[in-house]
């Protein structure tokens, strides 16, 4: 009896369970990583009452890629837990501060390297941790803090979710995957963190066994579901970016 | 000679001439990412950027890039030999666990006491904090660069900050168009005054007294 | 027939049947190491080890080892098509977060209440925990092979443990050498008898009382 | 201006400014990743009033390789901090257990996975967290608790060390380690907890430039001393074990 495939024939029916209400997380930073095969596919779906966690809600760049922050333009988002509810320059506008500014969607704002430590956790079964990020600032206003060696810490809870979205340079049949360079970033996290995770794969999906065991960036015991991304410009690839969006 | 003083880049090559040999530094958005393109001699010093890229070099020039690669403003850049790629937690884990020599960043305003703001303006709901608060409150020592003033000409080195703080008391070097000071409590001590630039001009451009160094 | 009922090699042999279909399965020191010896058709299992190697197969014959390679017990196992190695941290993530579907453990006693002890002996100052206590907390099964009485016949299934336990009311599956059982809180389920063994040999040498499943 | 190089000619010039008093972590696991060459450096030296941590104190095999337990023997320990203070069968006795039994030194038995947790929170600058592990039992008698969405968890602090002996495969001069197969276990959080990091690494130490970045195991960052092992009988190399020592 062979063990049932990890590999999907196609976006749409990789997420075709997602239910309403489902907490996502997305991989990327900066371009690399970003899972825009899947974020378009979601779109199309519909999914409601969504969370997003992501660093970002995207659309700070041009060319514009399916990004949180369309999810949110198409009223599939409740909430977004990321590192940037608006952009460093104030003199730039993210299409997602709009709607949250208006109060048509939810956010919690949490530092970059919280997030992460958060995602983390939920992956290796901590449920709550203390860093000295964020001590003393508005973001810990009213919350429990404790004083460990002298020093004071800011209590964070795990950050677990119901499924990851990533982009990988290469994987396996056993799900194993490997990132190129800066591709890494959250992914390995949130597809530690999340329930059902579902990679979209740049390079053609190799046999089980293809990798040097040393060099597996998250172990295919985290991976469920595969689908390899078509050329464009039936895929979605990172670009170069060309200008901000104001 | 113009009571500008520097321009942005001679703000950053000033600024990196106070990195030491074999320095870990991460560089924030904006003017930060300028100090990889200095030339400091031959000070070997490795750049951290939040995504996990240790290591990196110089921004690569159009049609060289490699788009698996950027920086924490999401530049192309280059790799140098020795470089290595973790994953954010363990870049978070480099920031937290106290191995960044130096942080240097972008900020709305500097306050004597060694406070800054850069994730939040005023009446906001919303902010853009990214690794800025891990890097504030995590590295070994946290350089800002800032224009002296801002656009309308009021101070950004005040003697304390009017807009919610990304950390307390951790600055303790700025650079500005007029020159480098540093944070001494009520005061800002004068290191050194860009070309140009009076004692007299840059305390009247300052919120906060001025000190000689 | 005898009354001692299964080999050690056929107690794993009985539990290991027991392991479904893409389960990812850690293996203690002892006889649960000889699941891995074990064929159990064409269930695809991956087997974990708390030193970061997933995807292990069986021991290998002496010459044929890889030094660099143990399980958990320090065995030199071969790797399987589709292997990954992480380092400790991450292994044990795996194991806190919930990814192993069933521990197999050696134990000195287990309880009806799911409660068992297998790191620390009666009297001594030490024990040796190595990764039992966090895969006890943290599987989301934990099954236990051992002899059902010490060498001087005393029973091991017992109502409440004597010496410190290693996770409390965890355990849902026993093999012994007399058969398989299921702790029920006041008393063991008996689920199959080894050949041989009559209900009232195993109740005799079982400390709590036996029930028919 | 060249860097000062990583590299070191030997052993006992690699640790000779290592302290009495000082808290040594020790990686490796059943054999592979022990640093055999440097402890047997450190017995030469002499280093006194040690905190060991390590996985087990060694010792329950043969052949015997320089371990902790000798540490022990020579009166150089106070201290362990380990996951076996006895061994897991009671008819096996480590080298070690009579000196704890008889209170000529002290150890902390921390669960396996809690110990590679604290260690890695010691790295990343976590103070403190949560775990399942050890709850209901022993270890956690009078310690302090907290329930998480209504399940026990134990508090757990970080456990920094001022040196890590590991032993690696391959090197290159910037540090950057890569570990082969089960080598790696506790090495990279060592690694990352220690204020200086000491390795024997079993190939020719390679030029900057020869990993490719997404395969290295831990960055150069935390790495500040590499030795190369010597060819046998000069070096000491992982063997295999024979039988469990009486």
């Amino acid at each position: 009896m062979a063990p049932p495939s990890k590999i999907y024939p196609d976006f749409a029916a990789a997420l075709a369970d997602i239910p309403d209400g489902s907490i996502i997380a997305f991989g990327g930073f900066a371009g690399p990583g970003t899972p825009y095969n899947l974020t378009r596919a979601l779109l199309a779906q519909g999914t409601k009452r969504l969370t997003c966690i992501a660093n970002t809600t995207g659309g700070a760049h041009q060319p514009r890629m399916p990004d949180i922050g369309m999810l949110v333009e198409n009223g599939q988002v409740a909430k977004v837990i990321c590192s940037f509810t608006a952009a460093t320059r104030p003199t730039d506008v993210l299409p997602f501060t709009k709607y949250y500014e208006s109060g048509e969607v939810e956010a919690e704002l949490v530092p970059q390297g919280t997030l992460a430590e958060r995602l983390r956790a939920a992956g290796a079964g901590v449920p709550a941790f203390y860093t000295p990020t964020a001590v003393g600032t508005e973001l810990a206003a009213g919350r429990e803090t404790r004083v460990i060696h002298g020093r004071e810490y800011l209590l964070e809870y795990a950050l677990p979710c119901d499924v990851a979205f990533v982009r990988a340079w290469r994987a396996d049949t056993a799900g194993n995957l490997q990132f190129r360079l800066a591709q890494r970033n959250f992914c390995p996290l949130m597809a530690m963190a999340a329930k059902l995770t579902i990679v979209e794969v740049e390079e053609p999906i190799l046999p089980a066994g293809a990798f040097d065991p040393d060099q597996v960036h998250v172990p295919g015991i985290f991976v469920q579901r595969l689908i390899q991304v078509p050329p464009a410009p039936e895929g979605l690839w990172t670009m170069r970016r060309q200008e901000r969006a104001r | 000679m113009s009571e500008l003083g520097w321009t942005r880049q001679q703000m950053a090559d000033r600024l990196a001439q106070e990195f030491e040999e074999g320095w870990i530094v991460n560089l924030g958005v904006g003017i930060p990412t300028l100090c990889s393109n200095t030339d400091i001699g031959g000070k070997q010093i490795t750049y951290h950027a939040e995504n996990g890229v240790i290591g990196y070099g110089p921004v690569l020039p159009a049609g060289e890039e490699d788009l698996h690669l950027v920086n924490a403003g999401g530049q192309n850049v280059s790799l140098l030999p020795g470089a290595a790629i973790v994953h954010h937690a363990d870049s978070f884990g480099i920031i937290r666990g106290g191995h960044i020599d130096v942080t240097v960043m972008g900020a709305y305003e500097v306050a004597a006491s060694g406070d800054f703001a850069n994730w939040k303006v005023g009446g906001a709901k919303g902010g853009g904090i990214g690794g800025a608060m891990d890097l504030a409150a995590c590295a070994k020592r946290v350089y800002i660069i800032l224009e002296h003033t801002t656009r309308k000409g009021e101070p950004r080195l005040v003697p304390h900050c009017a807009l919610p703080v990304t950390a307390r008391g951790v600055v303790t070097l700025v650079a500005t168009n007029l020159g480098l000071f540093a944070p001494s409590g009520d005061a800002f001590e004068v290191h050194e005054l860009a070309p140009g630039i009076s004692f007299e001009h840059a305390a009247k451009l300052t919120g906060a007294p001025l000190k000689h160094g």
